[in-house]
């Protein structure tokens, strides 16, 4: 590990990026996203690997699925609006297997919505959002430094399971400054990738397809998908439990988990027995973090800055077993402190119903 | 007049925040916010607070406010070219923020002070030779000369007296090399001011920290 | 000697090359492939001059040329 | 006896699955007659679009990615750019290429990607059943101009190849047909200069084949040629439109 940084969330993934050998990167502005792609501009050229602006946010993922294609480390990023264009891409590069990186500083939706954070892209990221049955593996990190050390999992984890991974971030965390620290600029060993499309020099043919017109071929294929996405569903969980123990728990993730955190330190201040539970991966879902506490917990309250998505996998991991609640926020607006407090106490109280 | 520039995320608008503060227990003081590149964490956002301690914030029209629009406020000519009262400019980060005071500086008054401010613990300024490079695009971009150095060392929450005294020292070596005086150093109000224990020759000025992440 | 050699598991009958031959000596046979399409042919291979025009023609690379 | 003639390395020996006489299988031998004679063969990557050539992958002898509809130029881009001492070429419809991939490939050619693209014109969508491409010509009848295109309703035919001569990053553009041997030696020419501009690192590079659909246009295969010299060949003029050193020639 090197020295600490002082860095933006948007600037701390492109130079994680670049840490964790990303080869490429493939950029259209879009706000609140834009200091990646000025970043990268600046420090790709100067480790002689590839910066390219495309022409839209549906050429810049088919970009990524051809740089992938032949082998290299791909990135893209944008928000909200983009990321919708490039559901298209990402269905194909999930469907082709083939690994990548993709980053979305969430912003208010529908629509052209607001520039403020948001968390409203957890369906999209977590359901598809592209055609066909197809998983990304989802990172929700809630701190820069969680940022960069994501960063170099998802390249890690999209080149083990050759499977696109989402990096759900949210306007605020790409604005906001921490102290980083980032792995040292040779510790990343590349895997070999015998399949990639780099001229069949001493070999057979090698193909990249999403193409299986035989009913029969395509069922296969998504028989093996699947079985892939069971086993990351397996191995590759990641949740944060803060006081197992306690009775209540809020349950939120990314930008919302810091202040649900610091509502949790007030309710526990006034002797409630409160918890947290943070999914660092929102696909797959962290089920197991409820299967820890369902035996005593007496009611669960989600956080979003959504109308309520993530709240969805919640009641599927709680099954019924206890009421689960939700709070959240649209159009930019990041709960505060107090709203979830205030929101947490009403049901500790017995004020609101299940 | 006091501009303030500096590479993204050097702490400008704090500094700038800070200043306006002081300057208004003193008088007649305008902060103009001309920040077109950030989407977020900006002077306007705290035009209220600073407005109830006499500071004038002078921001885009509320419509586009919360838009990533370039949009520069109104009247600037009126503002720049005032007589009366402190003038405070927060300009926006970089190059690419500093291109809007381009554009702008046939209104400048001829005697104004062009502030460079430096953390050295963000990328673009974490050694003296990059801080060099950084202040002479800024400087490219502005068509103006930077007149002073603000050291602005930082890591955040886990900022110490030792980080911030080693990132000081940094920025006054930035200064002699390139002849320019550092006008102050920061410290952030979290910091106990009794526990200096600074032999650098650098005044220092706490900072009421106003951005916080959420 | 064959000259122009029709690999007919592949041809689909399509008549491109019986419209090229300057020698006017490809034309459609009577027989038909596996696949049902009744294949383009040679019969005065003494006439063929090597040209390749029929080959060069030829959509699905049916025929192969000598000298 | 001496081979004049035979198949080329670059193509697989997979019977195509092209209706008789359409002239996708000429275009195909010609690429891969030009990657044998250029020795590229283990170095090159295709593209394979969605289109009736959407199976190019299985015909083509070279290591190919099959992309999303009009995206070719935008993978072609990314591969390149990984790869630059690879040959990368994208095979493409006018449909895919001129319609919803317009956007994509003008800005490949702005950029002066050093990549090949061979476009091949029949004038309609040939995959989904013959529906008005943008290069459908004024009164051509398809499924969607049942009546004929017409200039008020359905728009004019685009020339997109003349645009794309314009893009300053556009080293080599021509437009070429397979109509006849003539012709087709042509064809064969063009796509080696395009390649050979490419290995040059000249730029973008692109050639427009003019190419029949049997099946859609409702014509036996020799009808089809005929067709295409008489009704597109006035509309779309072949030749050289922009070369390395020089404009075009005719």
């Amino acid at each position: 590990m090197g020295e600490l940084l002082l860095m933006k969330g948007n600037e701390a993934i492109g130079e994680a990026a670049i840490r964790a050998g990303c080869q490429a990167y493939f950029a259209y502005p879009i706000t609140p996203q834009n200091e990646l792609g000025e970043y990268l501009a600046r420090r790709m050229p100067e480790e002689s690997r590839v910066f390219l602006q495309a022409e839209s946010e549906v050429a810049a993922i088919n970009m990524v699925y051809g740089a992938a294609g032949a082998g290299a480390r791909a990135m893209t990023s944008s928000s909200s609006p983009g990321i919708s264009l490039k559901q298209e891409g990402i269905s194909y590069i999930a469907a082709a297997e083939l690994p990548c990186v993709i980053v979305n500083m969430v912003r208010g939706g529908p629509g052209l919505g607001s520039i403020q954070p948001a968390q409203s892209d957890y369906f999209q990221a977590t359901k598809g959002g592209g055609h066909g049955d197809y998983r990304l593996i989802v990172f929700g990190p809630s701190t820069i430094q969680e940022l960069v050390d994501l960063t170099g999992l998802a390249f890690e984890l999209a080149d083990k399971y050759r499977n696109p991974v989402m990096i759900l971030g949210d306007g605020a965390l790409g604005q906001m400054m921490e102290p980083v620290e980032f792995p040292a600029m040779d510790e990343v060993t590349l895997p070999l990738k015998p399949w990639a499309t780099t001229g069949m020099k001493g070999r057979p043919q090698n193909v990249i397809n999403s193409l299986h017109l035989d009913p029969e071929d395509l069922d296969r294929h998504n028989a093996h998908l699947q079985e892939k996405y069971r086993a990351i569903a397996r191995q590759e969980v990641r949740y944060e439990l803060e006081n197992q123990d306690a009775d209540y728990f809020l349950v939120a993730y990314g930008t919302t988990a810091r202040v649900a955190r610091n509502a949790m330190h007030k309710a526990q201040g006034e002797g409630h027995r409160v918890g947290l539970i943070r999914p660092v991966t929102l696909w797959p879902f962290p089920d197991a973090a409820f299967a820890k506490v369902l035996d005593r917990a007496r009611a669960f309250l989600t956080v979003e800055m959504s109308a309520g998505q993530m709240v969805e996998d919640v009641r599927l991991a709680v099954n019924g077993r206890a009421p689960v609640h939700f709070y959240g926020r649209t159009g930019g607006v990041i709960p505060s402190q107090q709203e979830i407090y205030e929101a947490l106490i009403k049901i500790i109280q017995g004020g609101e119903k299940a | 007049m006091t501009i303030l520039v500096g590479a993204f995320g050097s702490g400008k608008t704090e500094i700038a925040l800070n200043l306006a503060l002081r300057m208004a227990a003193e008088g007649n003081v305008s902060l103009v916010d001309l920040d077109v590149v950030t989407p977020y964490f900006r002077s306007r956002d705290q035009k209220e607070a600073l407005a109830r301690h006499g500071v004038r914030v002078i921001t885009p029209e509320p419509r586009v406010a919360q838009a990533d629009l370039p949009s520069i406020p109104s009247g600037m000519e009126k503002v720049l070219g005032s007589e009366e009262g402190k003038v405070i400019i927060d300009v926006g980060g970089d190059t690419m923020g500093a291109r809007v005071l381009g554009s702008l500086r046939r209104l400048l008054p001829r005697r104004h002070s062009l502030l460079f401010v430096v953390n050295p613990f963000r990328p673009f300024t974490a050694t003296v030779e990059k801080t060099v490079t950084e202040l002479r695009r800024i400087e490219d971009t502005v068509h103006l000369r930077v007149t002073g150095l603000i050291a602005n060392s930082n890591l955040g929450p886990r900022t110490t007296w030792e980080t911030l005294l080693t990132g000081h020292e940094k920025v006054l070596a930035a200064g002699r090399q390139l002849k320019l005086p550092v006008i102050f150093g920061t410290y952030p109000c979290f910091l106990n001011g009794n526990g200096v224990r600074s032999n650098l020759d650098l005044p220092l000025m706490p900072l009421q920290l106003f951005m916080f992440p959420p | 000697m064959e000259r122009v050699v029709f690999d007919e598991e592949r041809c689909k009958g399509c008549e491109l090359c019986t419209a090229v031959c300057p020698q006017k000596i490809v034309h459609m046979s009577d027989r038909f492939n596996s696949k049902g399409y009744r294949v383009a042919t040679v019969t005065d291979q003494e006439m063929c001059t090597s040209c390749t025009l029929c080959a060069r023609t030829c959509p699905d690379v049916v025929i192969s040329v000598y000298r | 006896m001496k081979q004049l003639f035979g198949p080329p390395r670059a193509l697989q020996e997979r019977p195509t699955h092209y209706c008789p006489g359409c002239t996708h299988g000429i275009i195909h031998r010609l690429i891969a007659e030009v990657i044998d004679e250029l020795g590229v063969q283990e170095k090159t990557i295709g593209i394979a679009p969605v289109g009736c050539s959407v199976f190019a992958y299985d015909y083509f002898n070279v290591d190919m990615q099959q992309a999303a509809h009009g995206r070719a130029p935008a993978v072609a881009t990314g591969i390149k750019r990984v790869l630059p001492d690879r040959v990368v070429f994208a095979y493409q419809g006018d449909g895919d290429l001129a319609s919803i991939g317009a956007a994509e490939i003008i800005h490949a050619a702005s950029r002066g990607e050093k990549i090949t693209v061979i476009f091949v014109n029949n004038t309609l969508y040939g995959m989904t059943g013959g529906q008005m491409a943008p290069t459908t010509l004024l009164t051509q009848k398809t499924t969607t101009s049942p009546l004929g295109r017409k200039e008020g309703q359905h728009g004019f035919p685009l020339k997109i190849t003349e645009m794309l001569a314009l893009a300053a990053g556009a080293a080599y553009v021509a437009r070429v047909s397979v109509h006849n041997p003539t012709h087709i030696a042509r064809t064969r020419k063009s796509i080696l200069e395009a390649f050979k501009t490419q290995i040059a690192g000249r730029g973008f590079s692109i050639v427009e084949v003019l190419s029949t659909c049997p099946t859609n246009w409702g014509l036996s295969p020799l009808e089809s040629l005929k067709w295409l010299e008489e009704n597109m060949i006035p509309f779309y003029p072949l030749g050289v439109l922009k070369a390395p050193g020089g404009e075009g020639m005719k």
